[in-house]
């Protein structure tokens, strides 16, 4: 049975689905209810096809490989590959799209009768269908492709709400990123053809040996900043805080929960699949710009007030942590250690899987609560978990994994990760000690701030009292939405209490890739469910977790129920010294991020803005309002993109002028050409 | 024998804690040449506040209650998996220095999240306070402990303690700055001078009893017993990592008295050191106490550097 | 409101006045020994206070203050200040009670969770004392929130306080053998 | 026989338009001339990809990649013969012409027709100079078919430039004749006559005449910095007669230069012509990707998209090997991209009567189906995948790359900012509020389904390449690659 997943006929009803999901909801289009319905169980079908051809893939005992139709184009072959590595991204993509396809059914409604289901339907099932395909395309052209497409869709997805001025030009700066960095991609693609003759993945890595190290070192920086684009790292992130806060929520889910990881799949890839081996400074190029992502993502996210924007930020927070575990990868399979390598490699496959789960939930979670109240920023929210206590209760889970606490999928994650940056720090010489250790602070910190950041998201979103109108009606979300949240948050504490298992089967996920050939000894070993790294250290999930269940139980049963039964509780207003207590007087996210702000003003370049309102102009001692407002300078826009895009403004009016509208001087350029080509050619 | 051992593990730590209060109060109140209250004080205060009724906000949500008893939870948990008086006990295998510093910051997010929850103005910026403190020390916490790790090739907190007891101190100068680093994040995460008052009354300078002034009764009385176990599992932390000699290895009756009597005078000598700080320092400006925290990092990096 | 009205009228005998000046010479720790036993029968070893300020001068504050003092120190004893009254067993409150302060008076003894006492510290907080009858004060603060005892007093040293304090805790003591 | 048959029919078309009064039977007559060419020129495509079968030595003589830009040229033609009818009829209600100006359109439009057909079929290089010139005299009026003074003076420059840029030519075809001696005085001198004697050409007087030619057509190509004339004329021409100049007047310009450059490369070898190629396609893709990004008039972005096209295409047959492949390709997709972008600007310029950007906003909402196809050629005519333009702007680049991989570069540089560009004011026009008292919806049905179905067209021929094409394709490629 797995056989028929996993081959090209499986391959090819896959597709088949996502396509009548497309083709059907555009039908439709009239109709927004049938749209919706066609297109969503078209897409939630497709996924779960999708999931069992990447089991079919992942217990397959060799790599799938196949190609479908033909070209007009030589070089452009529809082949694919599902080895165990596409098989688990593949798996990641399918499980998401699953679960957000699910909670889309309920979730869109909002849109009917004002934007057309039946587009976003084509473009929701083109967009899963797009990255399944990058995760299994084994030839550059037809990556290619498959990347764009994936671009594209996900861009009228961005720009679905089109109303708001803002989603276009959210838009409008994804669209630029994404094809600024598929630019980059397509050089370093163009520069492994011209030392492979070959478009084909196993042709690259066969012919690897050949290429020369300075063309390697080239790809290498093309496609990290290619990739890094799609992927987020800081400072090609700029598109990501602006594009998921204008997404549906569904596909900012589906956005940041998979298809950034595309970036992160491609890096993999490229790198360990294609190019090995490589020098030691890809491994710490990768390193650093981990740190960096991670540590400036959390920051920025604290400074945040728009939750969308805010998980967004995190998004790239996490995308620094799996770059962390893929640099100490390069770096140890550089230093030629492969068993390490292969703990990092995994630590970062972990957590793509992870992220993927609760940021998709954290995203879902948030798109039910602006649903209800019609608003992102999180300074008018507050007291959702007494009107949306299942949204609450499921945003809390999702914030506790992404916070990395235990027994949540997220801490033993990150737990691979800090192993494989300790390792790093045990077993490697002098220089590059320090990487890991700047590496392991960040991570560090990060762990820290993220606690902080989510303390402030669910604070401000769910707990005290409401701070607007709005936030005061709000409802829980409706059926499907709840069902496509809840089956995530179990996840994520599944995947937290397996995760040994887990961590073992993506072990032989990472295991089959050339470089780890003929390397016994893994390093991971999960018995008893418990993760360990080497003799170094372990941590058992269930043991864990039993741990937590129990004390929490003992503690409530016996305070609950054993003792001291008979007090009485009564309840009353809120103290606060005796002040009337309004939910304006509660803390604001701003307020509870600003100490943090302000001791990072060295890196953030807090902006604030005060302004007072006065009763009285003249004498101003009555002020009738004042306003703080926090923000942080966007220094990538003011030192990096602005400077580049009035640098192109510039050549461009230069160029401009060429055009003068005075026929003498175009006749003089026909013959100034004409002198310049015959001093040229003669 | 184990078993007893097992349980002894458990009950110690939050049974014990509130004496370590005490008699770091007493300790204080000698400093101030007052005579101060008995030791077994705190017990007194948890005592009646476990009987006195509760009036709870009524804006407060479940995780307003729930959160003593999962703060509590956590900190017994914590308590369990650390090397106590045996280093041979059933808690050995549940996980390495990562789980603990991870499973004690359950705790902090809770307690944050139940300050936050009244909607009052002191808890809301208690929490902002505290967060970003423990955010601040969480590099301090890890490094300090990775020092250890370093030195002892583990990272399992008895195979530390394990290792450095029987290798000797040979890495004397980085086990000490680590010690100095983790010293100082012990203080930084228990609310302690010179990042906070644990008597203070002034709600503007509050960090950790901002989030606790709308608690009463019972779950005051959890919250302040979970402080107080936090204290002495940071405290057992310190004694018995940096410091591991005294520890049991196999159970006899002379070793366990060597071992209880060595790591009482370890646990007094670092009541000692804390009532000393507080009585001689004054509490610091807010935003002067990153730089105490980045130096414990600094230490810790200095201590890494060392090693190798 | 009702359900303090209601407990107001319901309580029989509320309110007990304590005239300290004649313990002006005991031994303080002698009256600290007593107050300590009393506090561990009746508090379990604990006594909360909560102090509150409805409109004071700060005369009885500072009394209040050196209460905590190398001298006194009445932590020895098993009693000691709070921050919050949902922590308090006891709520002393100081002043004659500014209209202002009134409401705020008010939500201070609704925080404070049972079993509690409440005591009306100084001349002031017991019939208004030198405010008394202006238009800015409601004169006592009895007027405002049930009163279980009167500390008199203007103010009342912190020797006094300790006398009158032990005197409460022996009544308190009587009334609940009774 | 087929030439004959479209030269024939086209001219009759003329004539008779001239005679008619009735405005729907001179509508008739030229849709009907154009599908008659239609049927002819793929008559030809389809005899031409079989194997030897033309004859390269009479009055006309077709090779492959002339049977392919006569498909072209005809596919075009009855797009915009069927567009016109429609958007001349919209302009008309709207008052803007009357019955004459309708009449003298369609005279002209069959005449260019001619020109256009003829320039390619004609064995003979001084023909097909004079029937390229007369494509300019023919489409002079059309551009000034407003009478704006605007349009006017566009109209003058293009005269002017183009007829010095093709005098320049026409100084280079002659040098080609030199080596010719005797053979010069037998009757019309055909390509296959010229090629015989190329290799007697002094290798010194071949880089001059190709200079001459490359800088003479190349004004007609709309190479830059020749390219001056390109964005006024079709800016200021009706939507179908840009979309005629853009997508296909362009590529026989080109086909020209090809031409010649077979010639010149019997004496010097590929790699001089090459070079020029690649520094005039190089210089056309930067410079038209600069002027794009400040541009504020939908008409002239697409003009510069056709001359970044041709530069793409000049690129190609530069580099050669794969690229020529590409360039051909490049040209077939550009050939249908660029006319049913220009007719979609045409549905937008009906509605807005403007073709500034900053005025246009919101066509989603008053042109739906135009805005999304709008959108759907935007991203065809920038190299998006499924299009086919991407693949050919992939293959053109990586046979750049294993030449020069510099030049590579700078054009992937440069594409990414057309990109932007493009977007960027795309964007602009599409989303946002419309006007507020413009009503909803299309102009016409035919006005939509003419460039959607060029543009299924495209997306059809990115995935299948129907037999005959892809051999004509290959027998292209076999003559100018090199």
């Amino acid at each position: 049975m797995t056989e028929f997943f996993a081959s090209s006929r499986g391959f090819v009803v896959l597709l088949l689905l996502f396509a009548i999901g497309a083709a059907g909801s555009l039908l439709f289009n009239k109709n927004d209810r049938q749209a919706n319905y066609w297109s969503n169980l078209f897409a939630c079908a497709g996924s779960l096809w999708g999931m069992f051809v990447a089991i079919g893939a992942l217990v397959a005992p060799e790599p799938v490989a196949f190609t479908l139709g033909f070209s007009p184009f030589s070089l452009l072959r529809f082949s694919f590959l599902l080895d165990r590595l596409a098989a688990f991204f593949l798996f990641v993509i399918s499980l998401i799209a699953f679960f957000c396809s699910i909670y889309a059914i309920d979730y869109v409604k909002h849109y009917y009768g004002k934007y057309g289901i039946g587009t976003l339907g084509f473009f929701y099932n083109i967009f899963i269908a797009g990255m399944l395909l990058v995760a299994s395309a084994a030839n550059g052209l037809f990556f290619l492709v498959a990347w764009e497409i994936m671009s594209v869709a996900s861009f009228f997805l961005v720009i679905h709400d089109r109303d708001e001025q803002e989603n276009i030009r959210a838009g409008l700066l994804y669209l630029i990123m994404t094809h600024l960095g598929t630019a980059f991609i397509i050089a370093a693609f163009l520069l492994l053809y011209r030392s492979t003759g070959s478009f084909d993945f196993s042709a690259i890595q066969s012919g690897g040996a050949a290429i020369s190290p300075v063309v390697k070192n080239a790809v290498f920086v093309l496609s990290l900043i290619g990739f890094g684009t799609k992927a987020g790292i800081i400072p090609l992130h700029v598109w990501l805080p602006a594009a998921h806060p204008a997404a549906p929520s569904h596909i900012s889910g589906l956005m940041s929960g998979v298809m950034i990881k595309t970036g992160i799949y491609m890096m993999i890839r490229v790198f360990l699949d294609l190019l090995a081996p490589f020098p030691l400074w890809w491994g710490v190029v990768l390193l650093i710009a981990g740190a960096v992502s991670a540590l400036l993502g959390v920051l920025y996210a604290l400074a945040e007030h728009d939750i969308k924007k805010l998980l967004a930020y995190h998004s790239i927070e996490n995308i620094g942590i799996i770059l962390l575990g893929l640099g100490s990868a390069l770096t140890f399979l550089s230093l030629q250690l492969p068993t390490l390598a292969l703990l990092g490699l995994v630590a970062s496959l972990f957590h793509t899987l992870n992220h993927a789960t609760f940021k998709s939930l954290l995203f879902l979670g948030a798109g039910a609560v602006i649903n209800q109240t019609h608003t992102r920023n999180m300074e008018e929210l507050g007291g959702l978990i007494r009107l949306m206590p299942q949204t609450a209760l499921l945003f809390l889970t999702g914030s506790m994994a992404i916070s990395a606490l235990p027994p949540f999928n997220g801490f033993f994650s990150e737990w691979l990760t800090f192993q494989s940056l300790f390792q790093g720090i045990a077993a490697t010489d002098s220089r590059t000690i320090w990487v890991f250790v700047i590496a392991a602070g960040s991570l560090a910190f990060t762990g820290g701030l993220a606690l902080a950041c989510f303390v402030k998201a669910f604070g401000a979103v769910f707990l005290a009292r409401p701070r607007s109108n709005e936030a005061q009606h709000a409802r829980e979300p409706s059926f499907f939405m709840l069902a496509g949240m809840w089956p995530l948050a179990a996840l994520s504490l599944l995947f937290g209490i397996v995760s040994g298992y887990v961590a073992n089967i993506l072990q032989d996920v990472a295991g089959t890739l050339s470089v780890f050939q003929g390397f016994p000894s893994p390093f991971l070993l999960a018995e008893t469910g418990r993760i360990s790294a080497g003799g170094f250290s372990f941590v058992s999930p269930p043991v864990v977790f039993l741990l937590l269940l129990i004390a929490l139980f003992a503690v409530f049963t016996a305070f609950n129920f054993l003792f001291f039964k008979k007090q009485k509780t009564t309840f009353g207003p809120t103290w606060d010294c005796g002040a009337d207590l309004t939910p304006r007087m509660e803390i604001t996210s701003t307020g509870f991020a600003r100490s943090i702000i302000l001791i990072f003003k060295g890196i953030m370049k807090p902006t604030m803005l005060k302004s007072v309102e006065c009763r009285d102009g003249e004498t101003r001692y009555l002020p009738k309002s004042r306003e703080i407002r926090l923000g942080i300078s966007n220094i990538y826009d003011t030192c990096l993109y602005k400077p580049a895009q009035d640098l192109a403004l510039r050549f461009s009016l230069y160029a401009r002028k060429m055009q003068s509208g005075l026929i003498n001087m175009y006749i003089l350029y026909i013959l100034a050409a004409l002198l310049g080509a015959l001093y040229f050619s003669l | 024998m184990h078993t007893f051992f097992d349980i002894l593990q458990i009950l110690l730590i939050p049974l014990a804690s509130p004496l370590i209060t005490g008699v770091i109060k007493k300790l204080k109140a000698k400093f101030q040449n007052r005579r101060g209250a008995s030791v077994f004080q705190p017990y007194r205060d948890l005592w009646k506040l476990f009987h006195k009724d509760e009036v709870i906000s009524q804006d407060a949500s479940w995780i307003f209650r729930l959160a003593p008893c999962i703060v509590f939870a956590v900190t017994l948990a914590v308590g369990a998996i650390i090397p106590l008086i045996d280093l041979a006990t059933f808690a050995a295998p549940a996980g390495d220095l990562l789980t603990v510093i991870y499973i004690s910051a359950i705790g902090t997010f809770f307690l944050a999240l139940a300050g936050l929850d009244t909607g009052s103005a002191f808890g809301g910026f208690g929490s902002s306070r505290e967060m970003t403190v423990s955010a601040l020390a969480e590099g301090g916490l890890l490094f300090s402990f990775l020092v250890l790790a370093l030195v002892a090739g583990s990272a399992n907190l008895f195979s530390i303690a394990d290792s450095i007891l029987t290798t000797g101190n040979f890495y004397l100068q980085p086990i000490v700055l680590a010690g100095i680093g983790f010293f100082i994040v012990l203080l930084a995460e228990n609310g302690r001078f010179p990042f906070d008052n644990p008597a203070t009354h002034l709600e503007l300078t509050m960090i950790h009893e901002a989030m606790l002034l709308e608690y009463s009764g019972r779950r005051l009385a959890l919250m302040e017993w979970a402080a107080a176990n936090k204290l002495f599992v940071f405290m057992t932390l310190g004694a018995n990592l940096f410091f591991p000699w005294g520890l049991m290895h196999t159970f006899s009756p002379g070793a366990l008295a060597a071992a209880v009597v060595i790591f009482l005078l370890k646990i007094a000598a670092l009541c000692l050191a804390i009532a000393f700080i507080e009585s001689t320092i004054a509490k610091f400006r807010f935003f002067r106490l990153p730089d105490i925290l980045f130096v414990s990092f600094t230490l810790n990096i200095v201590a890494i550097g060392l090693i190798k | 409101m009702i359900r303090l009205l209601r407990k107001t009228v319901a309580t029989p005998s509320p309110l007990i006045s304590i005239d300290p000046s004649a313990c002006e010479r005991v031994d303080i720790s002698v009256v600290g020994r007593e107050i300590e036993d009393h506090v561990k029968r009746l508090f379990r070893g604990s006594l909360a206070i909560r102090q509150v300020d409805a409109g004071s001068d700060n005369a009885a504050e500072q009394e209040l203050v050196a209460l905590s003092n190398p001298f006194y120190d009445v932590e020895r004893f098993g009693v000691h200040f709070v921050a919050s009254p949902r922590h308090a067993d006891m709520l002393m409150a100081t002043g004659p009670v500014a209209r202002n302060m009134a409401e705020a008076l008010r939500r201070t003894y609704a925080a404070t969770p049972d079993p509690k006492f409440v005591v009306a510290l100084g001349d002031d907080a017991i019939d208004g004392g030198i405010f008394r009858g202006s238009y800015a004060v409601y004169d006592a603060v009895k007027n405002v929130i049930p009163v279980d005892y009167e500390i008199a007093g203007d103010p009342p040293s912190p020797r006094a306080i300790l006398c009158a304090l032990l005197k409460i805790l022996e009544t308190i003591g009587a009334n609940s053998l009774n | 026989m087929e030439p004959l048959l479209i030269t024939g029919t086209l001219l009759l078309a003329a004539l008779l338009t001239l005679l008619m009064k009735n405005l729907r039977a001179i509508e008739l007559i030229s849709v009907s001339a154009a599908v008659a060419v239609f049927i002819a020129a793929l008559k030809i495509a389809l005899g031409a990809s079989a194997p030897r079968a033309s004859n390269p030595d009479g009055f006309f003589s077709i090779d492959a990649l002339g049977a392919i830009i006569a498909l072209t040229i005809a596919v075009v033609g009855l797009a915009a013969a069927v567009y016109s009818v429609f958007y001349l009829r919209v302009e008309m209600a709207k008052g803007i012409i009357g019955f004459h100006r309708v009449r003298q359109y369609f005279i002209l439009f069959n005449l260019f027709l001619l020109a256009m057909l003829f320039a390619v079929m004609v064995n003979n290089p001084i023909l097909m100079w004079i029937a390229i010139e007369s494509t300019t005299l023919s489409t002079v009026f059309l551009i000034s078919f407003y009478d704006k003074p605007t349009a006017l003076e566009a109209a003058w420059k293009y005269l002017i430039i183009n007829s010095t840029g093709l005098l320049l030519g026409f100084f280079g075809t002659l040098l080609y004749f030199t080596p010719l001696g005797e053979a010069a005085g037998q009757g019309l001198t055909g390509w296959k006559t010229l090629a015989a004697h190329a290799a007697h050409l002094d290798p010194m007087i071949a880089k001059i005449a190709f200079v001459f030619v490359l800088i003479g057509y190349g004004t007609k190509v709309g190479l830059a910095p020749m390219h001056t004339w390109l964005p006024d004329a079709h800016s200021k021409a009706p939507a179908p007669i840009s979309a005629l100049l853009s997508g296909v007047l362009l590529n026989i310009a080109l086909y020209a230069v090809l031409r010649f450059k077979l010639l010149t490369d019997a004496v010097t070898g590929g790699a001089f012509t090459g070079k020029l190629l690649l520094a005039f396609g190089l210089f056309s893709i930067i410079i038209s990707a600069l002027i794009m990004l400040t541009l504020q008039n939908y008409k002239r972005l697409l003009a510069y998209s056709s001359i970044e096209n041709m530069g793409i295409a000049a690129l190609g047959f530069g580099v050669g090997g794969a690229g020529v492949f590409a360039a051909i390709l490049h040209i077939i997709y550009h050939a249908l991209v660029k006319p049913a972008l220009f007719f979609l600007a045409g549905n937008i310029f009906l509605k807005y009567s403007s073709t500034k950007i900053s005025r246009i906003s919101g066509v989603i909402s008053a042109l739906p189906i135009t805005a999304v196809l709008f959108l759907a050629g935007f991203l065809a005519v920038t190299g998006t995948p499924p299009f086919g333009i991407f693949f050919t702007k992939i293959y053109v680049l990586f046979a750049c790359m294993t030449m020069y991989p510099l030049a590579g570069f700078i054009a992937i540089a440069a594409f990414a900012l057309l990109f932007i560009d493009f977007l960027k004011q795309a964007m602009a026009m599409i989303f946002g509020e419309k006007p507020a008292e413009m009503p909803m919806g299309e102009i016409s049905p035919p006005l939509w389904a003419i460039p959607l179905a060029l543009l299924a067209t495209v997306l059809l021929l990115s995935f299948y390449l129907p037999e005959f094409l892809l051999e004509l394709i290959t027998q292209a490629v076999e003559k100018y690659a090199l």
